[in-house]
């Protein structure tokens, strides 16, 4: 029983992680915040991918003598192209919050959102401009 | 080495799938380094207008040919990234390069208004490297390829439309920046567990080993999070919610071309996912993902429709109907028949062509009031009249009046609705379309019965030719392909059959 | 075994961290956390044996993420308001993704395993054939640069589409030329 | 002051270490952990190090946010070229092997350095970029 | 036969190449109206033509242009369809005369806008009338509906937009909401669209099936106005009185109940549905409609309200004859949508020039001013008798037809109907000539009768409605080659 718990516990931990960061991109309104929670959010995934690629007594896929069972080398590729897609994306958002905290004077959605900024109606509101 | 060498070992027509991706990522590139908006602005030209060659010569080979596979770094598939070619997606591709094609032309004045100086050259950069990813998205035959182009042109994305004029641009922006990465790892995730079960990310060969999975519940979950990942890329009913600020916000090119292009190739990865992948094992994703599509299609018809009738502005008015009108698309994919596919793919076209021309003009009105809200929009009809006369002409064509490529579209669903034993639908379909007459009523009525404010008096006129000719091909398409649906007709329903026969094609 | 019970304290940790990430309101310290994270990620990636990876992770996720967000912090505030929604359909959300995940994943096959399909369909192939094709111990390298190079295309693309779209974005113009833009 | 200063001395002798490890990571990538992104993501560290060292205004003297942002694209331009480069010799896109006119695997390894070299320059310099982009906000002009 | 092909062609385009001139030369009125006059005349003599070729057995036929496989855009001559072209067309040389003496008369604003709308209708009528299957015929139905919004909506105040707004919404909805999934089912049970005399669906459907599609084409044909889908009529009242002509004579009413004729003759069957009873309820919905118009009628005061309802029981004279289903009762039919046409529009010029002339719009200010205008009054009086059914008017012919194919076929039902509804007409409209000649002239304004160009043509379609009485062989021969005699 426990031996089946200890198989999976890569499994438990990776889902509890995903599900916090999912929790806090829902959950909170702050958009630095938000953003951290999307990077838990996708960095939990890497585990999803690299767990299978472990095999227990293996070695890093760089070959050697006296080595014969190494660990998947797919997977890491897939991973390591995640990771840069992950932190360009925030990056992106990142520069987005900037732009926002300027615009609104606030990073908080609640705030932005309660100034009547309703996204709804098309009251005029000053433009952006360039020199912000 | 020698030319004569080269010409002996380069062959064009082989490298064609490879050309249809490398091209924009280099014009993009190059864009990027001259940093002249002018100069940004022709190679952007150049390459979205050499796109719809490599297409249809693409679609073209595949018709004649078969299938075209093509082993990226000259590895075979499984070993490598493959890109596969059929009917089905080489269709997609005709689309997007088209629409890309049509929108350059007219980028430019609205470009000019909307984006900074110093800017330009990188939005054209950011459109380029957007279209690269769409068309890496369609033509590749590996799933974790899909992700990553995936990313490329929902980053250019998210850039594009946070350069919309309004600063309401940037937090509809950010809200799609959250969305599509969650949207974005969910399809990581459900690729990742198809991954673990069968151990291979290409296509043709996913389809294979999932014939040999015994366990298939992982597989199902996989299914499930795919779906729910791409229905954000789709904008699928209730995930729609950042469409329509970010068409609404962002500078009118980047509407005209996301809004024709973007959702639609989402929707073919899905439709790859269910119908060629999943599709030999259909007891497993036929069990009742058509029921959720049927009716996640229908509220999305009825209440997108029904809210964009009381919208105020104009653009998220036709974006609300866009997610109405992927409804219309999803509702044929959910049929399982061919004719509904056919009937889905032709809609998927010929609403490419209709809101490609209808957020066009309403780019035209913008750059000419800076606004596009209804009653700004008073009796702009004798004053802008081409540009009013192509909206008005891509309205019924939204509306699905008889001899527009609208009717076309309904006229496959309903067909397939019967031929599905649901004709009920049938009524459903129609209903929804009339609340397109009211929406669309509403802004002909505004431009033609009321009379014209002291704005509309001084500002508004028709946009310079470089504008009106590319609408004007659009709404000419909305009719020559409704009295004349033979060709997109014809090709819908050999990609359709493409889909379906991808688990054949992947044996050879 | 040892590697097991390893991998175990360190998922432990991260789960640990998480928490403290999802409750804390103080950004800095949010920041902080998430780096210690990125640290306790990347040497769970260590002994999962992607060595690669871990130093990606650590020098990105612990290094650039956190100078980033850290400069972001300076530039806006570094506390988090309550929100005022309530948290009944983000719990609802994550707990969903949760169990669809828990569903699927019970029946993946077990840690560590050598007969998992993964470890017997293409990964071994690249193990074979990297050094006749290449010559080059690092296999991963190998799939990173050849044998999958077009994904590697498509991320510096990313990192490309990234940058610009941060200058876009956040990049002072020179005073002389005024943006044009808007009605005219 | 006096501490400021031993700082930056360390600095400016850490600095070309630094670089060169990062070299080491790069090329090196064959046979051990590392390869162009973590080179590049490493001399970006470099730059951002020296920044905070001595200031942005020294650091963008010396490598000026120009060349920096001519730099972002240069890498992609790179990788695409070695591709089409490939596709000219006959080989499909990014097919390195007739890279070396006789032995297909020295091709491999030409054309793997090559396109770690693309990588590690976009990277590096659009973690610059990035960096001026963020530290040039904070200053209200 | 390609040049008849060719003659086919372009006579159903001719009023849109008319349309695109006008647009070129909308800036100047008198060349304009020229076109719009001779694109008319050239029109007639089109049509003539076809009549000739039609007379001679060889009709013409264009198409089929396939959309999609199994949908195609196909025209053919058939004799209901060329007497609706004779109508039309003849009406439009009229009614496009009386239009300049009325729109100068008023001078209205955006005349340019109502002569493309109407040439663009005019279009949409030709290919009604000469449509092959149910596709090309739904395809130009949807062309009348949309080019007649401007038109109901051309005063653009308040009240002309609400009233545009529910014609295009009604008309839209039904066509839309129920005869498009019609033609939609009809082609999945039949594998056809065509018209084809004898009905396609016989076989392909069960009575109950067939009893749905009834409804869902009754319905859904709301030009045909049948209760309780006639609000449009009365709220496209707020149309000029030209355009009103239209709606109510020349285009789409006749189009409407064209298509209800069609639809029993050449979809259904006549003998199929005298067979299987799917059409019986038909009888019944019909001739509810015309006692209620009328009913409602009498109790109108506004003149062109009152003409609105009449044509609303007019027309369900049309639907009750075609549901009588026997040949005879069908020749009624057609020779009623003629003779409609003819007496109806000269009804409205009657009231149109009245109100060009003395601004008049209430019955109850007609006191005597059959004095004051004796050509128009007497023109009305034509119409009403004809309306009516007293020879020697055209509303004669039809009416005998229907009376006696109702006995012939016991239908006692509709004997009732024709009967009751004659007296109900009798009842709205002999009140107002009586006002107009025998009382005296409330002192009210002094005005003399209408322009010229009104004259002409009241007095035109007046003589028109008496020598259809003298001389009906055009329409009897066609209305007869339709039930194949």
């Amino acid at each position: 029983m426990i031996e089946a718990f200890l198989t999976n516990y890569n499994y438990f931990i990776t889902i509890f992680l995903m599900s916090a960061g999912l929790y806090i991109v829902v959950a909170r309104g702050n958009m630095v915040k938000k953003l951290v929670g999307v990077a838990l959010f996708q960095s939990s995934v890497y585990l999803l991918y690299l767990s299978p690629a472990k095999i227990l007594g293996g070695t890093p896929p760089i070959l050697a003598e006296g080595f014969d069972v190494y660990a998947n080398p797919l997977p890491h590729v897939l991973i390591l192209t995640a990771i840069v897609v992950g932190v360009a994306t925030l990056a992106l958002g990142l520069a987005l919050v900037v732009r926002i905290n300027e615009a609104y004077g606030t990073i908080e959605e609640d705030e932005i959102f309660a100034e009547g900024e309703d996204l709804q109606n098309d009251a005029k509101t000053p433009r952006v401009e360039g020199e912000l | 080495m020698s030319t004569a060498a080269l010409d002996a070992s380069f062959n064009l027509i082989q490298q064609l799938p490879a050309l249809q991706v490398v091209l924009p990522m280099l014009g993009s590139v190059i864009t990027a380094m001259v940093r002249k908006g002018a100069i940004a602005w022709f190679v952007a030209l150049a390459v979205s207008w050499s796109m719809p060659f490599v297409a249809v010569v693409l679609l073209h080979e595949v018709l004649v040919h078969g299938t075209i596979s093509y082993a990226m770094g000259g590895w075979e598939p499984p070993l490598g990234i493959e890109y596969r070619v059929d009917a089905a997606n080489a269709y997609v591709l005709v689309i997007v390069s088209l629409i890309g094609a049509v929108v350059m032309p007219y980028a430019k004045r609205v470009v000019d208004a909307d984006i900074a100086q110093e800017n330009q050259a990188w939005f054209y950069t950011m459109y380029l490297l957007c279209l690269c990813g769409l068309l890496g998205i369609v033509i590749t035959g590996d799933a974790f390829n899909a992700f990553v182009f995936l990313e490329i042109s929902s980053l250019a994305t998210y850039a594009m439309i946070a350069m919309g004029r309004d600063r309401r641009a940037l937090v509809a922006a950010y809200q799609y920046l959250i969305m599509g990465t969650v949207g974005a790892t969910l399809y990581v995730i459900g690729v990742g567990i198809l991954y673990v079960m069968t151990g291979t990310l290409n296509f043709a060969d996913l389809v294979d080993r999932l014939q040999t999975v015994e366990n298939q519940r992982p597989v199902l979950a996989a299914l499930s999070f795919i779906t729910v990942g791409l229905s954000l890329k789709v904008a699928l009913f209730p995930l729609h919610k950042w469409l329509p600020n970010a068409y609404a916000y962002a500078p009118s090119m980047a509407t005209v071309f996301l809004a024709s292009t973007a959702t639609k190739v989402a929707i073919y990865l899905l439709v790859r996912f269910y119908y060629s992948i999943y599709g030999p094992n259909i007891e497993l994703s036929g069990y009742s993902a058509g029921l959720v599509l049927v009716v996640l299609s229908l509220l999305a018809m009825f209440i997108s429709s029904f809210v964009a009738c009381f919208q105020q502005n104009v653009e998220r008015m036709l974006a609300y109907s866009s997610v109405a009108q992927i409804g219309y698309i999803t509702l044929g994919i959910s049929f399982g028949s061919k004719l509904g596919l056919t009937g889905g793919l032709v809609h998927l076209v010929n609403h490419a062509f209709m809101k490609g021309a209808l957020f066009m003009c309403t780019g035209a009105i913008m750059l000419r009031l800076g606004s596009v809200k209804l009653d700004d929009l008073a009796g702009i009809g004798r004053r802008m009249p081409i540009t009013m006369a192509a909206f008005t002409l891509a309205g019924l064509s939204l509306i699905g009046v008889p001899g527009t490529v609208g009717f076309v579209s309904k006229w496959y669903l309903a067909r397939a609705a019967f031929d599905a034993g649901q004709g009920w639908l049938v009524f459903a379909i129609m209903a929804s379309s009339l609340l397109a007459v009211v929406y669309i009523g509403r802004i002909i009525e505004v431009a033609y019965l009321r009379e014209p404010n002291n704005i509309t008096d001084e500002f508004a006129k028709d946009p310079p030719l470089s504008m009106m000719i590319p609408t004007g091909i659009l709404v000419i398409a909305c009719f020559y392909f409704g009295i004349n649906a033979e060709l997109t007709a014809v090709t819908a329903e050999r990609a359709a059959d493409a889909f379906f026969a991808y688990f054949g094609a992947a044996g050879q | 075994m040892a590697e097991t019970l390893i991998n175990t304290i360190l998922l432990t940790l991260l789960a640990l961290t998480t928490i403290g990430v999802v409750r804390t309101r103080n950004l800095f310290s949010v920041v902080i956390l998430a780096g210690i994270y990125s640290f306790l990620i990347a040497s769970v990636m260590m002994v999962l044996d992607a060595v690669d990876v871990a130093m990606t992770e650590a020098s990105v996720g612990a290094g650039i993420s956190t100078v980033l967000l850290l400069s972001v912090l300076y530039l806006t505030k570094t506390h988090e308001s309550v929100p005022i929604r309530t948290p009944l359909l983000p719990l609802f959300v994550a707990f969903g993704v949760g169990a669809m995940l828990i569903y699927g994943t019970v029946d993946l096959p077990p840690f560590g395993s050598a007969e998992q399909p993964i470890n017997q369909h293409v990964g071994p192939d690249y193990l074979e054939r990297s050094i006749p094709d290449t010559k080059v111990p690092n296999v991963v390298t190998t799939v990173l640069a050849s044998y999958r190079g077009f994904d590697t295309l498509g991320e510096t693309a990313v990192v490309f589409t990234a940058g610009i779209g941060v200058l876009m974005l956040l990049r002072r113009r020179k005073k002389k030329q005024d943006d044009e833009g808007g009605e005219d | 002051m006096r501490l400021d200063v031993i700082l930056r001395v360390i600095t400016k002798l850490l600095l070309p270490f630094m670089v060169m490890f990062a070299f080491y990571v790069h090329f090196h990538g064959e046979f051990s952990p590392g390869g162009g992104f973590q080179a590049g993501v490493i001399i970006a560290a470099a730059v951002v190090f020296h920044a905070l060292m001595f200031g942005l205004y020294p650091t963008q003297r010396m490598l000026p946010p120009w060349v920096v942002e001519m730099l972002v694209p240069l890498g992609v331009f790179i990788y695409v070229v070695v591709g089409i480069v490939t596709m000219m010799l006959g080989e499909n896109f990014l097919g390195y092997n007739p890279l070396h006119p006789t032995k297909p695997y020295y091709g491999q390894e030409r054309g793997i350095i090559w396109i770690e070299v693309g990588v590690l320059v976009t990277v590096a310099s659009t973690m610059v970029a990035i960096f001026y982009a963020f530290a040039g906000r904070g200053r209200k002009p | 036969m390609m040049d008849l092909n060719g003659l086919l062609l372009f006579t159903i385009l001719l009023p849109l190449v008319g349309a695109l001139g006008m647009a070129l030369f909308g800036r100047y009125p008198n060349i304009r109206e020229g076109i719009t006059l001779t694109t008319a005349i050239i029109l007639l003599l089109q049509v003539i033509n076809i009549y000739d070729y039609l007379m001679a057995g060889r009709a013409p036929e264009a198409g089929p242009f396939e959309v999609l496989p199994g949908l195609a855009i196909h025209f053919a001559v058939e004799p209901l369809g060329m007497l609706f072209a004779l109508i039309a067309s003849t009406l439009w040389i009229i009614n496009s005369i009386y239009s300049i003496g009325y729109m100068r008369g008023n001078d209205e604003s955006r005349q340019t806008q109502f002569y493309i709308c109407f040439a663009v209708s005019l279009f949409g009528v030709m290919g009604i009338a000469f449509a092959a299957n149910l596709f090309t015929l739904f395809l130009f139905y949807e062309v009348l509906t949309l080019a007649t919004y401007p038109l109901v909506a051309h005063k653009a105040n308040e009240e002309a937009k609400k009233g545009a707004r529910l014609y295009l919404m009604l008309l839209l909805c039904t066509s839309m909401g129920l005869l498009l999934p019609a033609i939609v089912w009809t082609n999945a049970l039949a594998g056809t669209m065509d018209f084809t005399p004898g009905g396609i669906l016989e076989g392909n459907a069960s009575p109950l099936v067939m009893t749905v599609l009834m409804v869902l084409f009754m319905f859904g044909i709301g030009k045909a106005a049948l209760m309780p889908i006639h609000f449009w009529l009365p709220a496209a009242m707020v149309a000029p009185t030209p355009v009103s002509a239209l709606l109510h004579a020349v285009a789409v009413v006749k189009a409407g109940v064209f298509t209800v004729v069609k639809v029993i003759v050449y979809i259904f069957g006549i003998d199929v549905l005298a067979a299987n009873g799917a059409g019986d309820w038909l009888l019944y919905a019909a001739g509810f409609t015309v006692l209620v118009a009328s009913l409602v009628a009498v109790r109108q005061d506004n003149l062109k309200k009152r003409l609105a309802y009449s044509t609303v029981s007019q027309l369900s004279y049309v639907i009750l004859a075609a549901a009588i289903l026997t040949p005879i009762s069908a020749i009624g039919a057609a020779l009623h949508i003629a003779a409609h046409a003819v007496s109806k529009i000269t009804l409205f010029f009657a009231a149109g020039s009245i109100y060009t002339a003395a601004h008049k719009t209430e019955i109850s200010q007609l006191n005597g001013i059959g004095w004051k205008m004796p050509i128009t009054m007497t023109a009305f009086a034509v119409g009403a008798i004809s309306m009516i059914g007293l020879p020697p008017t055209a509303g004669f012919l039809g009416k005998w037809f229907m009376l006696s194919s109702a006995v012939s076929a016991d239908k006692w039902l509709a004997v009732w109907v024709i009967v009751l509804s004659t007296l109900l007409n009798t009842a709205y409209f002999l009140p107002i000539i009586y006002r107009a000649f025998l009382l005296k002239p409330d002192v009210t304004g002094d005005h003399g009768e209408a322009p010229l160009p009104i004259l002409i043509a009241i007095s035109a379609t007046a003589t028109g409605t008496v020598l259809l009485f003298l001389f009906p062989g055009v329409a009897f021969d066609l209305a007869e080659r339709m039930v194949g005699r």
